[in-house]
């Protein structure tokens, strides 16, 4: 049990691997396959967040924000998640969307700009990403409220910053989790910082977890670059969500390793030493010092690592080399179910560009 | 056929929904033990269960955020906003996902959400409790927004609302919820969405009106018809998307136009019923399209707001503008 | 000290004289000048409160909304606050505008429908009371932040319900109040009800006032009923913000003794054995047993009292029925400061109407 | 004069008014030490220190409220809303507030509030950065809406904008914060909000725009030119209330208008303009009003946003429609 254990309000933090790779108790580690596979997934997505980066820089995608700093958040919900559990991401969860089923092409080429990217695979229960910063977690909320009504076993994850905790939204997504016994579980990664602004400045209180005691639930602090910790808390929090036991806060502490987005320069109002402080605590790094101190992990692995992981990638890439462009139907045809009114404007559009390929 | 009044057909459709399919909820603040502020959810919570009509906290965007998630869920919620005037802290729910979660989707989720909002002005109620901002919602692709007023089309237009795989707004003007009654059908049949109606034939003026100008619109026909000009009405029930179809040939027979709104005139839904118009039926028009509207002020108090609202003399002086253009 | 001492997460709740009108400790009262003067205007804003009634019943007034079971609080922050506090109320504080100044004529005016009405005396520190629950406490904090800007030295007292606290604009006031200090007591009337919502089902925690926990400030749960200890804290409360100590949230529990307005029939949703509990904690009853036992106040008080309210009730029935309705130019001039392209709407009413007085 | 950009306007204009007046106080989401995402702050927190400009949390209801509240106190609050497309959660406050205090309080306060907020498309964003939702804005009584699209109008504007009594929404398009550079006094001075402008004279046609709309108009009349139209462009400006005299001057001196503007075609402010021209100036139209307009869909994303937009390639078409009707 790690949910009630640690009080935020005594600034209490869970943490099982610490920032030397060092185990706190060994014997409560999950088993090394799937401390394996949680690194494996840490180095898949800083790799595909780094060629975003790159895709960005050669202008094959528009802004895009990477997710640097937070790998182990989102390996670890990852992992923690089920089958049939809920997704509802914030524009950050790259890495964890498509840890749960997002081709990398799909989350490229959405970034490219491309509406086909976002069309995920049927079936899956991931809502498309929010850029409206705090406004997501109410459709969470919402379908926990859907479960209970239909007397469902259900459990629903969304992802949002420390930014996000600071809109009315927010609060009335937190309340309603809390008076209608949502199975919902909030995950705020809290990088410390909302574009430039520090996340201590956000709110008065020195934790965003104690904020779940205004709404008559439990809310936790974890180390968010310990993967294991994310793992467990997040499957713990799931656990009890499925089993009837409403909404949990999970605040995730982490920072942000990388600008906002690309369109960003974090170095006007980052602290460089801080930023030295807090790599030296890259979740990536720790639990392979961690692995291949416990003899877990070999330089062979690593390789092998590198090679599947620059393949699925290139393939990715090459998907977006050779996407086709949107076409007005593309354009128009999700607006609604049905409407023949817009029939005209469709006819418009392709008049236009047809008579433009024409030249005249 | 029994005869019920508006809200007599509101609650009648829902409980009609409800029966017929049981993905169908009803939520909003007082909607439950209480029946609504208008008993327009009356005796559904002890008829359906706390489980499909409840009570939600006093927050709008919750209200509609959530009934996002539970469309997407598989749910079809019936959301109550408890007045148009306090639609807004829900805009950016409106707006920013229900309105675009299919296109962001790619089709995969849809959102089969109905708000209802009593909205409009004559009843002599509080400031913002008698407001009409259907055009800041008209103008969100995405969305679709009625407001019938007869008890026929309430009932009938609210289960095909329901059955919509889209998010509808649907309008229940106040004035006319127990002043307006009507025919309605027992049990279960709906009326399209999407369509405006002549609900009165005439060739010489055409006044295009909805909620309760469009009673108005009547009123003004039988006056008009008295001073033997043929007046017809067109009772447009579907504000978004717009049924310009139907709205152009009324116009273009007629060639008189006056559209009728409670809204500001600036930027309201008759600017662009005006524009469609010009724009469409310019040769046939044998006057300018007017407009009789709300001021562009804020809608005053109880004891002014009806100088505010169109009524007989300021339509009948319009008709006179036109006429003798 | 009472700020501090009682621990809303504890369920500790501030009162200084009980509903068998005994006092808890002597010692501890205003002065009997201040006890006479809370009692009083207890009872003049209720007799005001019952004449808007049946002024409405009668017609001459729109929908109106009783604040009966509020007098206490209304009453304890009308004296706790000084010449220079600002008031940002919502529609149920009448006794509490009206004692800041607001004339009762002017009161009966509003709710009558005349714009008239809301012309408060120039120069008050009293902003229009607010119908959209939950806006306006934003207002206040900014009233704050301004003086804060300024090196001004000033208190603000907001008024809301149990209700309000769940709409997300209520969130953002108390964390903008926290984080610019902002010299601000939200004073929150739990009255149990929202319409016919529970306070207890409004949200999932035991108190409101913990919620202030969420936001790094003080919360203090007060007896709504006992105007003595309203007085108390909110003068604490504001003695604080004006020195400099920032926000305090104080939840004044009390009891919702009249339908929600004049178009509600609470009978359908109250239960009529806990009205007759709480009608029992009447604070005004509970008030005057208080002066009586302690033989400050006698039955000529309390005929002169009677006289002295109903004349003041009566001269404000007159100004309603003698009156002016709102001229055209009152509904066109306070849109803008200037406004010329709106001069033609205006000619066009005034043509109306003329038209019609004459007949045409 | 000082050639600058429209982005270093609205920097100049509000160095200009702080100077000025130590009333002006500017806040939003990373406004201080950052500058704001667009740098339009950059360096003013160093020069009027943390009090006078100031980060704020996350919450644009949250920083309008507040800005309410300072306004009324009577500081002169300039808030920055991000992006346009975030202003929807700060809706309730400016509809039921900003827009209503001084006739809810008699004259007794008044809303001296500036919002600036970056609009259009144009600028390859993500999604909801590039909504043009001004029509929203537009149709409530008590706000105005200006959208100054020059270097010298934006300064001039921002400063008028500033000392006017009432709340201001000021638009800032994203398209043209760089790419458009003009003169720009130095000091103080002020355009005066409420007026519209004809920025190029011509006697065949009328195109009507605002923000980077304005500088396509005056691109299609050059090319009108070498066909031998003379094309009046008509820059909007200001967007509520609209400067109709002038509007109307133009379009019956041309008899022929065209609106452009990137907002959805539906209840888009170009319908309110058009329903003007043709109430006021039918006699005078040679043509329907044109309106080229965004479509009624969903802002697409960076990939195929200028499918969108108004270009080139439409207004020609339009023209030959109206020219040819
Ligand atoms: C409602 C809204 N306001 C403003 C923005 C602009 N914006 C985008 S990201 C961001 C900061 C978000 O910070 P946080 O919630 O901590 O998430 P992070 O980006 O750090 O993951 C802002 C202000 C937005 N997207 N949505
Ligand atoms: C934003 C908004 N939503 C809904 C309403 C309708 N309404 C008026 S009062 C009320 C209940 C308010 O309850 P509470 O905050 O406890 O205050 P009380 O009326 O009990 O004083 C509601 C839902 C409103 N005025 N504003
Ligand atoms: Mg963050
Ligand atoms: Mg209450």
């Amino acid at each position: 049990m790690i949910l009630g254990k640690y009080d935020p309000l005594k600034g209490e933090k869970f943490c099982m691997i610490d920032e030397n790779g060092i185990a706190k108790e060994v014997a409560s580690l999950p088993d090394a396959e799937k401390l394996k596979a949680l690194y494996c997934d840490m180095v898949k997505i800083r790799a595909m967040d780094d060629k975003a980066f790159s895709l960005q820089r050669q202008g094959r995608l528009g802004t895009y924000g990477q997710l640097k700093g937070s790998e182990a958040v989102q390996v670890g919900a990852a992992h923690a998640m089920e089958k049939d559990d809920w997704l509802v991401p914030s524009y950050r969860e790259n890495g964890l969307m498509h840890l749960r089923g997002v081709p990398l092409s799909s989350i490229y080429l959405y970034w490219a700009g491309n509406e086909l990217g976002a069309k995920f695979p049927e079936g899956s229960k991931i809502l498309p990403f929010s850029i409206p910063v705090g406004s997501q977690m109410l459709h969470a909320v919402g379908l926990g409220m859907a479960a209970n009504i239909r007397g469902d076993k259900a459990a629903i994850v969304t992802c949002f910053g420390d930014g996000a905790t600071s809109e009315g939204e927010f609060h009335e997504a937190m309340n309603f989790a809390g008076v209608f016994n949502s199975p919902t579980v909030f995950l705020c990664t809290n990088n410390q910082f909302a574009i430039s602004f520090r996340s201590t400045k956000q709110t008065k209180t020195p934790t965003i977890a104690q904020k779940a005691l205004s709404y008559g639930f439990e809310g936790i602090v974890v180390d968010g670059m310990d993967a294991v910790a994310m793992y467990q808390t997040v499957s713990e929090a799931l656990a009890k969500a499925r089993m009837g036991g409403g909404p949990t806060f999970i605040e995730a502490v982490t920072f942000r390793l990388c600008d906002h987005t690309t369109s960003d320069d974090a170095s006007i109002y980052q602290d460089p030493k801080e930023v030295a402080m807090w790599q030296a605590r890259d979740p990536v790094v720790r639990l392979k010092k961690y692995l291949t101190s416990a003899n877990l992990w070999k330089q062979e692995d690593e390789e092998k690592l590198t090679t599947d992981v620059k393949k699925a990638i290139d393939e990715a890439v090459a998907v977006l080399g050779s996407a086709n462009k949107p076409t007005p139907e593309d354009l128009f045809g999700f607006t609604y179910a049905v409407q023949p009114q817009l029939d005209w404007q469709l006819r418009d559009l392709k008049g236009v560009i047809e008579r433009k390929s024409h030249g005249n | 056929m029994a005869i019920k009044s508006n809200l007599d057909a509101v609650n009648d459709a829902l409980r009609t929904a409800m029966k017929k399919d049981d993905r169908v909820v009803v939520l909003g603040e007082d909607v439950g033990a209480l029946g609504g502020v208008f008993r327009a959810t009356a005796g559904l919570q002890k008829e359906f269960g706390e489980k499909r009509v409840f009570d939600t906290p006093l927050a709008e965007a919750g209200i509609v955020g959530t009934a996002i998630g539970m469309a997407m869920y598989g749910l079809k919620p019936v959301a109550e906003i408890q007045f148009m005037g306090f639609i807004f802290p829900a805009l950016n729910q409106l707006f920013a996902h229900a309105a675009r979660l299919r296109n962001r989707s790619r089709g995969r989720f849809n959102v089969p959400l109905v708000i209802r909002t009593p909205w409009g002005a004559g009843a002599g109620a509080l400031e913002h409790h008698m407001e009409s901002t259907e055009a800041l919602l008209t103008q969100i692709p995405g969305l679709k927004v009625v407001a019938p007023s007869t008890p026929y089309d309430m009932k009938g237009m609210l289960l095909a609302a329901i059955e919509d795989p889209d998010p509808v707004i649907f309008l229940e003007h106040m004035r006319i919820y127990r002043a307006v009654k009507g025919e309605v059908p027992e049990g279960h049949y709906t009326v399209p969405l999407g369509k405006s109606e002549v609900v009165r034939e005439g060739k010489d003026i055409t006044l295009i009106g909805w909620g309760y100008m469009r009673h108005l619109a009547m009123h003004i026909a039988d006056l008009l018809a008295e001073k033997g000009i043929d007046a017809e009405v067109l009772d447009l029930k579907t504000l978004a998307p717009l049924d310009s179809k139907t709205i152009l040939a009324s116009a273009m027979k007629t060639g008189r136009d006056i559209i009728l709104h409670e809204a500001p005139r600036t930027c309201g839904l008759g600017a662009e019923i005006a524009a469609i118009c010009s724009e469409c039926g310019l040769l046939s028009l044998k006057a300018p399209v007017e407009r009789v509207t709300g001021y562009d002020i804020t809608m005053p108090l109880r004891m002014s707001e009806k100088l505010n609202i169109p009524d007989e003399a300021r339509v009948l002086e319009a008709v006179d503008r036109v006429m003798n253009f």
